[in-house]
Protein backbone atom coordinates (compact mmCIF):
# COMPACT_ATOMS: atom_id res chain seq x y z
CA UNK A 1 0.00 0.00 0.00
CA UNK A 2 1.32 3.52 -0.63
CA UNK A 3 2.08 5.75 1.88
CA UNK A 4 0.70 9.08 2.60
CA UNK A 5 2.80 11.56 3.71
CA UNK A 6 0.66 13.91 6.61
CA UNK A 7 2.90 16.43 8.81
CA UNK A 8 1.33 19.32 10.85
CA UNK A 9 3.02 22.32 12.17
CA UNK A 10 2.17 25.67 12.44
CA UNK A 11 3.08 29.00 11.28
CA UNK A 12 1.78 32.53 12.08
CA UNK A 13 -1.42 31.44 13.21
CA UNK A 14 -1.92 29.41 10.25
CA UNK A 15 -2.33 25.40 10.41
CA UNK A 16 0.23 23.70 7.88
CA UNK A 17 -0.67 20.71 6.38
CA UNK A 18 2.36 18.85 4.75
CA UNK A 19 1.55 16.60 1.99
CA UNK A 20 3.82 13.68 0.69
CA UNK A 21 4.06 10.63 -1.70
CA UNK A 22 0.66 9.68 -3.90
CA UNK A 23 -3.25 11.17 -3.50
CA UNK A 24 -5.48 8.88 -4.72
CA UNK A 25 -8.85 7.32 -4.28
CA UNK A 26 -6.55 4.98 -1.69
CA UNK A 27 -4.87 7.55 0.16
CA UNK A 28 -7.60 10.67 0.18
CA UNK A 29 -9.69 9.42 2.79
CA UNK A 30 -6.67 9.71 5.15
CA UNK A 31 -6.38 13.51 3.97
CA UNK A 32 -10.27 13.97 4.17
CA UNK A 33 -9.81 13.02 7.68
CA UNK A 34 -6.77 15.23 8.83
CA UNK A 35 -8.52 18.19 7.19
CA UNK A 36 -12.23 17.48 9.05
CA UNK A 37 -9.78 17.51 12.29
CA UNK A 38 -7.88 20.63 11.99
CA UNK A 39 -11.40 22.50 11.32
CA UNK A 40 -12.96 20.62 14.62
CA UNK A 41 -9.93 21.95 16.74
CA UNK A 42 -10.91 25.60 15.22
CA UNK A 43 -8.51 26.06 12.77
CA UNK A 44 -10.17 27.25 10.01
CA UNK A 45 -6.85 29.08 8.73
CA UNK A 46 -5.01 26.39 6.48
CA UNK A 47 -2.16 25.95 4.23
CA UNK A 48 -2.05 22.79 2.32
CA UNK A 49 1.74 22.38 0.95
CA UNK A 50 2.12 19.90 -2.01
CA UNK A 51 5.23 20.30 -2.55
CA UNK A 52 6.03 16.72 -1.99
CA UNK A 53 2.60 15.34 -3.69
CA UNK A 54 3.48 13.03 -6.48
CA UNK A 55 0.28 12.16 -8.14
CA UNK A 56 -2.67 14.00 -7.17
CA UNK A 57 -6.35 13.00 -8.96
CA UNK A 58 -9.91 14.49 -8.72
CA UNK A 59 -10.35 12.44 -5.68
CA UNK A 60 -7.71 14.91 -4.48
CA UNK A 61 -8.97 18.20 -5.88
CA UNK A 62 -12.21 16.86 -4.39
CA UNK A 63 -10.98 16.56 -0.92
CA UNK A 64 -9.71 19.61 -1.37
CA UNK A 65 -12.81 21.57 -2.74
CA UNK A 66 -15.07 20.19 0.13
CA UNK A 67 -12.34 21.13 3.15
CA UNK A 68 -12.18 24.70 1.07
CA UNK A 69 -16.09 24.67 1.67
CA UNK A 70 -15.85 23.61 5.30
CA UNK A 71 -13.72 26.70 6.12
CA UNK A 72 -15.53 29.15 4.29
CA UNK A 73 -18.57 28.60 6.38
CA UNK A 74 -16.33 29.60 9.50
CA UNK A 75 -14.94 32.79 6.99
CA UNK A 76 -11.80 31.18 6.71
CA UNK A 77 -9.46 30.54 4.11
CA UNK A 78 -7.52 27.44 2.73
CA UNK A 79 -4.37 28.15 0.62
CA UNK A 80 -2.65 25.76 -1.56
CA UNK A 81 1.40 25.27 -2.33
CA UNK A 82 2.23 24.38 -5.03
CA UNK A 83 5.39 25.11 -8.03
CA UNK A 84 5.50 21.37 -9.51
CA UNK A 85 4.16 21.52 -12.74
CA UNK A 86 2.98 17.73 -13.06
CA UNK A 87 0.60 18.76 -9.59
CA UNK A 88 0.01 22.70 -10.82
CA UNK A 89 -1.64 21.47 -14.54
CA UNK A 90 -4.17 19.27 -12.87
CA UNK A 91 -5.55 22.36 -11.13
CA UNK A 92 -5.16 24.68 -14.02
CA UNK A 93 -6.62 22.84 -16.26
CA UNK A 94 -10.04 21.81 -14.03
CA UNK A 95 -10.01 25.71 -13.46
CA UNK A 96 -9.81 25.56 -9.65
CA UNK A 97 -6.31 27.98 -9.62
CA UNK A 98 -9.43 30.42 -10.00
CA UNK A 99 -11.13 28.67 -6.94
CA UNK A 100 -7.83 28.08 -4.39
CA UNK A 101 -5.29 30.79 -3.58
CA UNK A 102 -2.43 29.33 -4.98
CA UNK A 103 0.91 30.09 -3.55
CA UNK A 104 4.56 29.41 -4.60
CA UNK A 105 5.72 28.67 -0.93
CA UNK A 106 4.02 28.40 2.78
CA UNK A 107 5.81 31.53 3.83
CA UNK A 108 4.17 33.47 0.73
CA UNK A 109 0.82 31.71 1.59
CA UNK A 110 1.08 33.20 5.42
CA UNK A 111 2.42 36.23 4.32
CA UNK A 112 -0.65 37.04 1.39
CA UNK A 113 -3.47 37.63 3.52
CA UNK B 1 1.64 -3.19 -35.27
CA UNK B 2 1.01 -2.40 -31.95
CA UNK B 3 2.67 -4.33 -28.68
CA UNK B 4 0.29 -5.39 -26.11
CA UNK B 5 0.84 -5.40 -22.51
CA UNK B 6 -1.96 -6.85 -20.25
CA UNK B 7 -2.77 -6.11 -16.67
CA UNK B 8 -4.71 -7.84 -14.39
CA UNK B 9 -5.90 -6.20 -10.92
CA UNK B 10 -7.97 -6.75 -7.96
CA UNK B 11 -10.83 -3.78 -8.32
CA UNK B 12 -9.62 -2.52 -5.10
CA UNK B 13 -8.29 0.87 -4.50
CA UNK B 14 -4.75 -0.39 -3.06
CA UNK B 15 -4.06 -1.91 -6.07
CA UNK B 16 -4.35 1.26 -8.47
CA UNK B 17 -0.63 2.39 -7.65
CA UNK B 18 0.13 -1.21 -10.09
CA UNK B 19 -1.62 0.11 -12.73
CA UNK B 20 -0.05 3.48 -12.64
CA UNK B 21 3.35 2.01 -12.80
CA UNK B 22 3.24 -0.68 -14.70
CA UNK B 23 1.31 1.74 -18.10
CA UNK B 24 3.89 4.94 -17.56
CA UNK B 25 6.87 1.99 -17.67
CA UNK B 26 5.30 0.63 -20.22
CA UNK B 27 4.83 3.54 -22.35
CA UNK B 28 8.48 5.00 -21.15
CA UNK B 29 9.61 2.25 -22.92
CA UNK B 30 9.43 4.04 -26.27
CA UNK B 31 11.46 6.81 -26.06
CA UNK B 32 9.39 9.45 -27.72
CA UNK B 33 6.65 9.43 -25.17
CA UNK B 34 7.81 12.83 -23.35
CA UNK B 35 7.67 13.44 -19.42
CA UNK B 36 4.37 15.34 -19.12
CA UNK B 37 2.23 13.22 -21.38
CA UNK B 38 3.06 10.24 -19.62
CA UNK B 39 1.86 12.54 -16.60
CA UNK B 40 -1.36 12.57 -18.81
CA UNK B 41 -1.38 8.94 -19.18
CA UNK B 42 -0.85 8.34 -15.91
CA UNK B 43 -3.31 10.40 -14.40
CA UNK B 44 -6.05 9.37 -17.55
CA UNK B 45 -5.57 5.68 -16.46
CA UNK B 46 -5.66 6.27 -12.80
CA UNK B 47 -9.24 8.05 -13.09
CA UNK B 48 -10.66 5.19 -15.39
CA UNK B 49 -9.33 2.99 -13.20
CA UNK B 50 -10.71 4.71 -10.01
CA UNK B 51 -14.26 4.54 -11.68
CA UNK B 52 -14.21 1.30 -13.00
CA UNK B 53 -13.25 -0.04 -9.16
CA UNK B 54 -16.03 2.34 -8.06
CA UNK B 55 -18.37 0.56 -10.13
CA UNK B 56 -17.62 -2.84 -8.89
CA UNK B 57 -18.24 -1.43 -4.81
CA UNK B 58 -21.68 -0.35 -6.43
CA UNK B 59 -22.42 -3.38 -8.30
CA UNK B 60 -21.33 -5.04 -5.26
CA UNK B 61 -23.98 -3.84 -3.03
CA UNK B 62 -27.04 -5.05 -5.11
CA UNK B 63 -25.54 -8.55 -5.55
CA UNK B 64 -22.32 -10.74 -4.98
CA UNK B 65 -19.96 -10.49 -7.82
CA UNK B 66 -19.14 -13.95 -9.59
CA UNK B 67 -16.63 -15.61 -9.54
CA UNK B 68 -12.72 -14.20 -10.51
CA UNK B 69 -15.02 -11.04 -11.86
CA UNK B 70 -14.47 -8.80 -9.53
CA UNK B 71 -10.94 -7.97 -11.05
CA UNK B 72 -10.34 -4.77 -14.00
CA UNK B 73 -8.33 -5.41 -16.44
CA UNK B 74 -6.11 -2.89 -18.81
CA UNK B 75 -4.77 -3.17 -21.78
CA UNK B 76 -1.96 -1.28 -23.25
CA UNK B 77 -1.43 -1.28 -27.04
CA UNK B 78 1.93 0.62 -27.59
CA UNK B 79 2.79 2.16 -30.88
CA UNK B 80 5.35 4.39 -31.62
CA UNK B 81 3.91 7.65 -31.65
CA UNK B 82 0.83 7.01 -29.36
CA UNK B 83 -0.66 4.54 -26.64
CA UNK B 84 -4.10 3.14 -26.35
CA UNK B 85 -5.52 2.10 -23.20
CA UNK B 86 -8.43 0.10 -22.64
CA UNK B 87 -9.84 -0.35 -19.11
CA UNK B 88 -12.72 -2.97 -18.58
CA UNK B 89 -14.84 -3.78 -15.52
CA UNK B 90 -17.73 -5.45 -14.62
CA UNK B 91 -19.64 -3.10 -12.91
CA UNK B 92 -22.85 -2.36 -13.79
CA UNK B 93 -22.42 0.25 -16.61
CA UNK B 94 -23.81 3.99 -16.39
CA UNK B 95 -24.72 6.64 -19.27
CA UNK B 96 -21.83 9.02 -20.13
CA UNK B 97 -24.08 11.00 -22.17
CA UNK B 98 -26.51 11.79 -18.90
CA UNK B 99 -23.21 13.15 -16.69
CA UNK B 100 -24.56 16.88 -15.21
CA UNK B 101 -21.69 19.49 -15.88
CA UNK B 102 -20.35 21.67 -12.91
CA UNK B 103 -21.31 24.77 -12.20
CA UNK B 104 -18.88 27.37 -13.38
CA UNK B 105 -15.71 27.49 -11.34
CA UNK B 106 -16.34 31.21 -10.03
CA UNK B 107 -19.67 30.20 -8.75
CA UNK B 108 -19.72 29.64 -4.98
CA UNK B 109 -21.79 26.90 -5.64
CA UNK B 110 -18.96 25.16 -7.56
CA UNK B 111 -17.17 23.93 -3.75
CA UNK B 112 -20.59 21.77 -3.46
CA UNK B 113 -19.53 19.15 -5.77
CA UNK B 114 -16.47 17.44 -4.58
CA UNK B 115 -17.11 14.50 -7.16
CA UNK B 116 -17.16 14.82 -10.43
CA UNK B 117 -13.76 15.24 -12.19
CA UNK B 118 -13.07 12.02 -13.38
CA UNK B 119 -14.29 11.81 -16.37
CA UNK B 120 -13.90 15.60 -17.63
CA UNK B 121 -9.66 15.29 -16.57
CA UNK B 122 -10.12 12.17 -18.98
CA UNK B 123 -11.53 14.30 -21.53
CA UNK B 124 -9.43 16.93 -21.51
CA UNK B 125 -6.09 14.86 -21.36
CA UNK B 126 -6.56 12.18 -23.75
CA UNK B 127 -6.68 12.69 -27.67
CA UNK B 128 -9.47 10.42 -27.91
CA UNK B 129 -11.67 8.60 -25.28
CA UNK B 130 -14.35 6.45 -25.85
CA UNK B 131 -16.89 4.72 -23.50
CA UNK B 132 -18.60 1.31 -24.12
CA UNK B 133 -21.00 1.00 -21.18
CA UNK B 134 -23.09 -2.51 -20.87
CA UNK B 135 -25.04 -4.02 -18.30
CA UNK B 136 -21.74 -6.45 -17.73
CA UNK B 137 -19.83 -3.67 -17.61
CA UNK B 138 -17.94 -0.75 -19.03
CA UNK B 139 -14.93 -0.18 -21.40
CA UNK B 140 -13.13 3.10 -21.82
CA UNK B 141 -10.60 3.48 -24.36
CA UNK B 142 -8.40 6.05 -24.15
CA UNK B 143 -5.75 7.06 -26.83
CA UNK B 144 -2.73 10.01 -26.07
CA UNK B 145 -0.47 10.77 -28.23
CA UNK B 146 3.63 11.21 -27.63
CA UNK B 147 2.39 14.59 -28.51
CA UNK B 148 -0.75 15.89 -27.95
CA UNK B 149 -2.60 16.74 -31.07
CA UNK C 1 -7.21 -15.70 -0.23
CA UNK C 2 -4.48 -14.79 -2.40
CA UNK C 3 -4.97 -11.00 -4.26
CA UNK C 4 -4.14 -11.98 -7.69
CA UNK C 5 -2.76 -9.95 -10.26
CA UNK C 6 -1.66 -11.13 -13.53
CA UNK C 7 0.42 -9.42 -16.34
CA UNK C 8 0.79 -10.37 -19.72
CA UNK C 9 3.83 -9.26 -22.40
CA UNK C 10 5.03 -10.12 -25.60
CA UNK C 11 8.11 -12.60 -25.59
CA UNK C 12 10.84 -10.26 -26.25
CA UNK C 13 13.68 -9.12 -23.83
CA UNK C 14 13.00 -5.46 -24.15
CA UNK C 15 9.84 -6.15 -21.67
CA UNK C 16 11.36 -8.32 -19.14
CA UNK C 17 11.75 -5.29 -17.01
CA UNK C 18 8.38 -4.60 -17.02
CA UNK C 19 7.68 -7.93 -15.79
CA UNK C 20 10.26 -7.40 -12.86
CA UNK C 21 8.55 -3.96 -11.94
CA UNK C 22 5.31 -5.14 -11.39
CA UNK C 23 5.77 -8.42 -9.54
CA UNK C 24 8.35 -6.06 -7.03
CA UNK C 25 5.68 -3.53 -6.70
CA UNK C 26 3.00 -5.98 -6.25
CA UNK C 27 5.28 -7.83 -3.57
CA UNK C 28 6.51 -4.83 -2.12
CA UNK C 29 2.90 -3.84 -1.55
CA UNK C 30 2.74 -5.68 1.63
CA UNK C 31 5.26 -4.74 4.01
CA UNK C 32 5.76 -7.53 5.66
CA UNK C 33 8.13 -8.36 2.20
CA UNK C 34 11.74 -7.18 3.05
CA UNK C 35 14.16 -5.44 0.78
CA UNK C 36 16.27 -8.25 0.39
CA UNK C 37 13.51 -10.70 -0.43
CA UNK C 38 11.81 -8.39 -2.77
CA UNK C 39 15.21 -8.63 -4.90
CA UNK C 40 15.35 -12.67 -4.40
CA UNK C 41 11.41 -12.42 -6.21
CA UNK C 42 12.74 -10.08 -8.71
CA UNK C 43 15.84 -12.43 -9.82
CA UNK C 44 13.87 -15.22 -9.77
CA UNK C 45 11.26 -13.78 -11.94
CA UNK C 46 13.35 -12.75 -14.12
CA UNK C 47 15.05 -15.73 -14.84
CA UNK C 48 11.70 -17.54 -15.47
CA UNK C 49 10.74 -14.77 -18.06
CA UNK C 50 14.13 -15.10 -19.98
CA UNK C 51 13.67 -18.26 -20.33
CA UNK C 52 10.11 -18.33 -21.21
CA UNK C 53 11.12 -15.72 -23.94
CA UNK C 54 13.89 -17.68 -25.44
CA UNK C 55 11.98 -20.80 -25.90
CA UNK C 56 9.28 -18.64 -27.92
CA UNK C 57 12.11 -17.40 -29.90
CA UNK C 58 13.20 -21.29 -30.19
CA UNK C 59 9.66 -22.32 -31.08
CA UNK C 60 9.45 -19.12 -33.75
CA UNK C 61 12.35 -20.91 -36.19
CA UNK C 62 10.97 -24.34 -36.60
CA UNK C 63 7.43 -22.99 -37.09
CA UNK C 64 6.11 -19.52 -36.95
CA UNK C 65 3.51 -18.75 -33.72
CA UNK C 66 0.34 -19.02 -33.72
CA UNK C 67 -2.45 -15.34 -33.30
CA UNK C 68 -1.86 -13.81 -30.40
CA UNK C 69 0.23 -17.03 -28.95
CA UNK C 70 3.32 -14.32 -29.22
CA UNK C 71 3.10 -13.57 -24.96
CA UNK C 72 4.30 -15.06 -21.55
CA UNK C 73 1.98 -14.46 -18.64
CA UNK C 74 3.18 -13.69 -15.31
CA UNK C 75 0.38 -14.17 -12.68
CA UNK C 76 1.07 -13.35 -9.13
CA UNK C 77 -1.09 -14.42 -6.16
CA UNK C 78 -0.13 -12.51 -3.33
CA UNK C 79 -0.59 -13.52 0.31
CA UNK C 80 0.33 -11.71 3.92
CA UNK C 81 3.74 -13.88 4.52
CA UNK C 82 4.87 -15.01 0.56
CA UNK C 83 3.62 -14.39 -2.93
CA UNK C 84 3.35 -17.37 -5.64
CA UNK C 85 4.42 -16.73 -9.27
CA UNK C 86 3.88 -18.73 -12.20
CA UNK C 87 5.65 -17.98 -15.71
CA UNK C 88 3.46 -19.32 -18.47
CA UNK C 89 4.84 -19.82 -21.94
CA UNK C 90 3.86 -20.96 -25.74
CA UNK C 91 7.20 -22.45 -26.03
CA UNK C 92 8.67 -26.19 -26.82
CA UNK C 93 9.03 -27.08 -23.60
CA UNK C 94 12.00 -28.85 -22.10
CA UNK C 95 13.17 -31.63 -19.55
CA UNK C 96 14.03 -29.61 -16.38
CA UNK C 97 15.40 -33.22 -14.93
CA UNK C 98 17.94 -33.61 -17.98
CA UNK C 99 19.98 -30.61 -17.41
CA UNK C 100 23.85 -31.04 -16.91
CA UNK C 101 25.12 -29.95 -13.72
CA UNK C 102 28.64 -27.11 -14.81
CA UNK C 103 31.74 -28.56 -13.50
CA UNK C 104 32.86 -26.53 -9.95
CA UNK C 105 33.85 -23.26 -9.50
CA UNK C 106 37.60 -24.39 -8.88
CA UNK C 107 37.67 -26.07 -12.64
CA UNK C 108 39.41 -23.86 -15.15
CA UNK C 109 36.94 -26.22 -17.12
CA UNK C 110 33.95 -23.84 -15.37
CA UNK C 111 34.97 -20.56 -17.80
CA UNK C 112 33.77 -22.62 -20.45
CA UNK C 113 30.01 -22.25 -19.54
CA UNK C 114 28.48 -18.69 -19.87
CA UNK C 115 24.39 -20.28 -19.90
CA UNK C 116 23.16 -22.41 -17.31
CA UNK C 117 23.29 -20.64 -14.28
CA UNK C 118 19.18 -19.36 -14.39
CA UNK C 119 17.24 -22.70 -13.02
CA UNK C 120 20.14 -22.87 -10.58
CA UNK C 121 19.53 -19.60 -9.21
CA UNK C 122 16.03 -19.99 -9.15
CA UNK C 123 16.23 -22.89 -7.30
CA UNK C 124 18.40 -21.12 -4.32
CA UNK C 125 16.59 -17.58 -4.32
CA UNK C 126 13.02 -19.72 -4.00
CA UNK C 127 11.91 -21.86 -1.38
CA UNK C 128 9.50 -23.53 -4.11
CA UNK C 129 9.47 -24.35 -7.43
CA UNK C 130 7.65 -26.44 -9.88
CA UNK C 131 8.39 -26.99 -13.79
CA UNK C 132 5.55 -28.29 -15.76
CA UNK C 133 6.85 -28.25 -19.42
CA UNK C 134 3.89 -29.52 -21.85
CA UNK C 135 4.46 -29.68 -25.44
CA UNK C 136 2.59 -26.47 -25.55
CA UNK C 137 4.45 -25.08 -23.42
CA UNK C 138 6.24 -24.51 -20.09
CA UNK C 139 4.51 -23.04 -16.77
CA UNK C 140 7.34 -22.44 -13.69
CA UNK C 141 5.84 -22.05 -10.34
CA UNK C 142 7.95 -20.46 -7.89
CA UNK C 143 6.85 -19.79 -4.28
CA UNK C 144 8.72 -17.28 -2.31
CA UNK C 145 8.44 -16.42 1.35
CA UNK C 146 8.56 -13.22 2.94
CA UNK C 147 11.08 -14.45 5.60
CA UNK C 148 13.02 -17.48 3.53
CA UNK C 149 12.48 -20.22 4.72
CA UNK D 1 14.29 0.15 -23.32
CA UNK D 2 16.17 0.00 -20.60
CA UNK D 3 19.52 2.07 -20.77
CA UNK D 4 22.91 0.30 -20.10
CA UNK D 5 25.40 2.83 -18.98
CA UNK D 6 28.87 1.88 -20.50
CA UNK D 7 31.75 3.99 -19.79
CA UNK D 8 35.68 3.40 -20.12
CA UNK D 9 38.55 4.73 -18.51
CA UNK D 10 42.10 3.91 -18.42
CA UNK D 11 44.26 3.78 -14.64
CA UNK D 12 47.43 2.25 -14.30
CA UNK D 13 47.61 0.13 -17.42
CA UNK D 14 44.39 -1.22 -16.51
CA UNK D 15 40.85 -0.77 -18.53
CA UNK D 16 38.50 0.34 -16.22
CA UNK D 17 34.80 -0.25 -17.33
CA UNK D 18 31.59 1.20 -15.51
CA UNK D 19 28.63 -0.43 -15.89
CA UNK D 20 25.16 1.26 -14.86
CA UNK D 21 21.76 0.10 -14.88
CA UNK D 22 20.45 -3.13 -15.47
CA UNK D 23 22.03 -6.29 -16.90
CA UNK D 24 19.65 -8.13 -18.30
CA UNK D 25 18.90 -10.76 -21.36
CA UNK D 26 18.31 -7.75 -23.41
CA UNK D 27 21.55 -5.23 -22.26
CA UNK D 28 23.89 -7.90 -21.80
CA UNK D 29 24.48 -7.82 -25.59
CA UNK D 30 26.29 -4.55 -25.08
CA UNK D 31 28.17 -5.33 -22.50
CA UNK D 32 29.78 -8.21 -24.15
CA UNK D 33 30.66 -6.36 -27.16
CA UNK D 34 32.64 -3.39 -25.43
CA UNK D 35 34.48 -6.53 -23.08
CA UNK D 36 35.14 -7.79 -26.77
CA UNK D 37 35.85 -4.63 -28.14
CA UNK D 38 38.52 -4.32 -25.45
CA UNK D 39 40.25 -7.81 -25.89
CA UNK D 40 40.30 -7.23 -29.69
CA UNK D 41 42.48 -3.59 -28.98
CA UNK D 42 44.78 -5.80 -26.66
CA UNK D 43 43.16 -4.81 -23.19
CA UNK D 44 43.95 -7.63 -21.01
CA UNK D 45 43.71 -6.05 -18.31
CA UNK D 46 40.73 -5.38 -17.35
CA UNK D 47 38.23 -4.03 -14.23
CA UNK D 48 34.65 -4.03 -14.10
CA UNK D 49 32.93 -1.23 -12.22
CA UNK D 50 29.71 -2.76 -11.29
CA UNK D 51 28.93 -0.26 -8.29
CA UNK D 52 26.18 1.44 -10.22
CA UNK D 53 24.42 -2.11 -11.40
CA UNK D 54 20.96 -2.38 -10.31
CA UNK D 55 20.20 -6.01 -11.83
CA UNK D 56 22.34 -8.56 -12.79
CA UNK D 57 21.45 -11.63 -13.58
CA UNK D 58 22.85 -15.12 -14.67
CA UNK D 59 23.10 -13.23 -18.68
CA UNK D 60 25.31 -10.79 -17.14
CA UNK D 61 27.36 -13.59 -15.15
CA UNK D 62 27.76 -15.57 -18.40
CA UNK D 63 29.24 -12.57 -20.27
CA UNK D 64 31.81 -11.61 -17.37
CA UNK D 65 32.47 -15.07 -17.35
CA UNK D 66 32.72 -15.46 -20.63
CA UNK D 67 34.97 -12.10 -20.44
CA UNK D 68 37.47 -13.75 -17.80
CA UNK D 69 38.00 -16.61 -20.62
CA UNK D 70 38.68 -14.49 -23.11
CA UNK D 71 41.62 -12.32 -21.22
CA UNK D 72 42.91 -15.48 -19.25
CA UNK D 73 44.14 -16.53 -22.76
CA UNK D 74 45.98 -14.22 -23.39
CA UNK D 75 47.12 -14.55 -19.42
CA UNK D 76 45.72 -11.10 -18.69
CA UNK D 77 42.84 -10.64 -15.68
CA UNK D 78 39.23 -9.38 -14.83
CA UNK D 79 38.80 -8.07 -11.50
CA UNK D 80 35.15 -6.99 -10.54
CA UNK D 81 33.86 -4.12 -7.96
CA UNK D 82 31.06 -4.79 -6.40
CA UNK D 83 30.15 -3.70 -2.81
CA UNK D 84 26.24 -3.24 -3.26
CA UNK D 85 24.88 -6.85 -1.49
CA UNK D 86 21.93 -7.28 -3.68
CA UNK D 87 25.05 -8.01 -6.67
CA UNK D 88 27.05 -8.88 -4.59
CA UNK D 89 24.56 -12.06 -3.56
CA UNK D 90 24.53 -13.27 -7.12
CA UNK D 91 28.13 -13.76 -7.21
CA UNK D 92 27.91 -15.63 -3.76
CA UNK D 93 25.27 -17.66 -4.21
CA UNK D 94 26.66 -19.25 -7.38
CA UNK D 95 30.03 -19.58 -6.44
CA UNK D 96 31.50 -16.69 -8.96
CA UNK D 97 33.48 -14.87 -6.05
CA UNK D 98 35.82 -17.73 -6.15
CA UNK D 99 36.27 -17.26 -9.69
CA UNK D 100 36.76 -13.60 -10.27
CA UNK D 101 38.89 -11.07 -8.52
CA UNK D 102 36.31 -9.51 -6.65
CA UNK D 103 37.03 -5.83 -4.99
CA UNK D 104 35.64 -2.93 -3.11
CA UNK D 105 37.29 -0.52 -5.78
CA UNK D 106 38.86 0.29 -8.82
CA UNK D 107 41.56 1.92 -6.62
CA UNK D 108 41.99 -1.19 -4.79
CA UNK D 109 41.37 -3.39 -7.59
CA UNK D 110 44.71 -1.85 -9.63
CA UNK D 111 46.66 -2.14 -6.62
CA UNK D 112 45.73 -5.61 -5.43
CA UNK D 113 47.90 -7.39 -8.56
N1 LIG E 1 -16.72 2.52 -15.36
C1 LIG E 1 -17.86 3.02 -14.84
N2 LIG E 1 -18.88 2.20 -14.49
C2 LIG E 1 -20.01 2.69 -13.95
N3 LIG E 1 -20.23 4.00 -13.73
C3 LIG E 1 -19.26 4.88 -14.05
C4 LIG E 1 -18.03 4.45 -14.63
N4 LIG E 1 -17.26 5.54 -14.85
C5 LIG E 1 -17.97 6.60 -14.43
N5 LIG E 1 -19.17 6.21 -13.95
C6 LIG E 1 -20.24 7.08 -13.42
O1 LIG E 1 -19.98 8.41 -13.83
C7 LIG E 1 -19.87 9.26 -12.70
C8 LIG E 1 -18.90 10.39 -12.95
O2 LIG E 1 -17.58 9.90 -13.00
P1 LIG E 1 -16.35 10.88 -12.74
O3 LIG E 1 -16.46 12.05 -13.68
O4 LIG E 1 -15.11 10.08 -12.85
O5 LIG E 1 -16.54 11.44 -11.29
P2 LIG E 1 -16.64 10.67 -9.88
O6 LIG E 1 -16.05 9.31 -10.08
O7 LIG E 1 -15.87 11.52 -8.95
O8 LIG E 1 -18.09 10.63 -9.55
C9 LIG E 1 -19.49 8.35 -11.55
O9 LIG E 1 -19.90 8.87 -10.30
C10 LIG E 1 -20.23 7.07 -11.90
O10 LIG E 1 -21.57 7.14 -11.49
N1 LIG F 1 10.48 -22.23 -20.21
C1 LIG F 1 11.35 -22.99 -20.90
N2 LIG F 1 10.98 -23.53 -22.08
C2 LIG F 1 11.84 -24.30 -22.79
N3 LIG F 1 13.10 -24.57 -22.39
C3 LIG F 1 13.52 -24.06 -21.22
C4 LIG F 1 12.68 -23.26 -20.41
N4 LIG F 1 13.38 -22.90 -19.31
C5 LIG F 1 14.59 -23.48 -19.42
N5 LIG F 1 14.70 -24.17 -20.57
C6 LIG F 1 15.87 -24.93 -21.04
O1 LIG F 1 16.73 -25.15 -19.96
C7 LIG F 1 18.03 -24.64 -20.25
C8 LIG F 1 18.70 -24.12 -18.98
O2 LIG F 1 18.07 -22.97 -18.52
P1 LIG F 1 18.84 -21.97 -17.56
O3 LIG F 1 19.38 -22.72 -16.40
O4 LIG F 1 17.95 -20.83 -17.25
O5 LIG F 1 20.10 -21.46 -18.37
P2 LIG F 1 20.18 -20.71 -19.76
O6 LIG F 1 18.86 -20.08 -20.02
O7 LIG F 1 21.28 -19.73 -19.56
O8 LIG F 1 20.53 -21.76 -20.78
C9 LIG F 1 17.80 -23.58 -21.31
O9 LIG F 1 18.93 -23.36 -22.11
C10 LIG F 1 16.65 -24.18 -22.09
O10 LIG F 1 17.11 -25.08 -23.05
Amino acid sequence: MIDLGLERSDRDGWAVLSVAGEVDVATAPRLREQLIELVNEGQYRIVVDLEAVEFLDSTGLGVLVGALKRVRTYDGELALVCTESRILKVFEITGLTKVFPMHRSVDEAVAAV
Amino acid sequence: MSEVVELEIPARPEFLSLARLLVTAAAAHDPLFPEDRLDDLRLSVSEACTNAIEAHTAAAVEEPADEGADSIRIRCLLDTERVAVEVTDHGGGFDPGALAAHPPVTDPARLDFERGLGIPLIRILTDEVEFRPSPQGTMVRMVLHAVSI
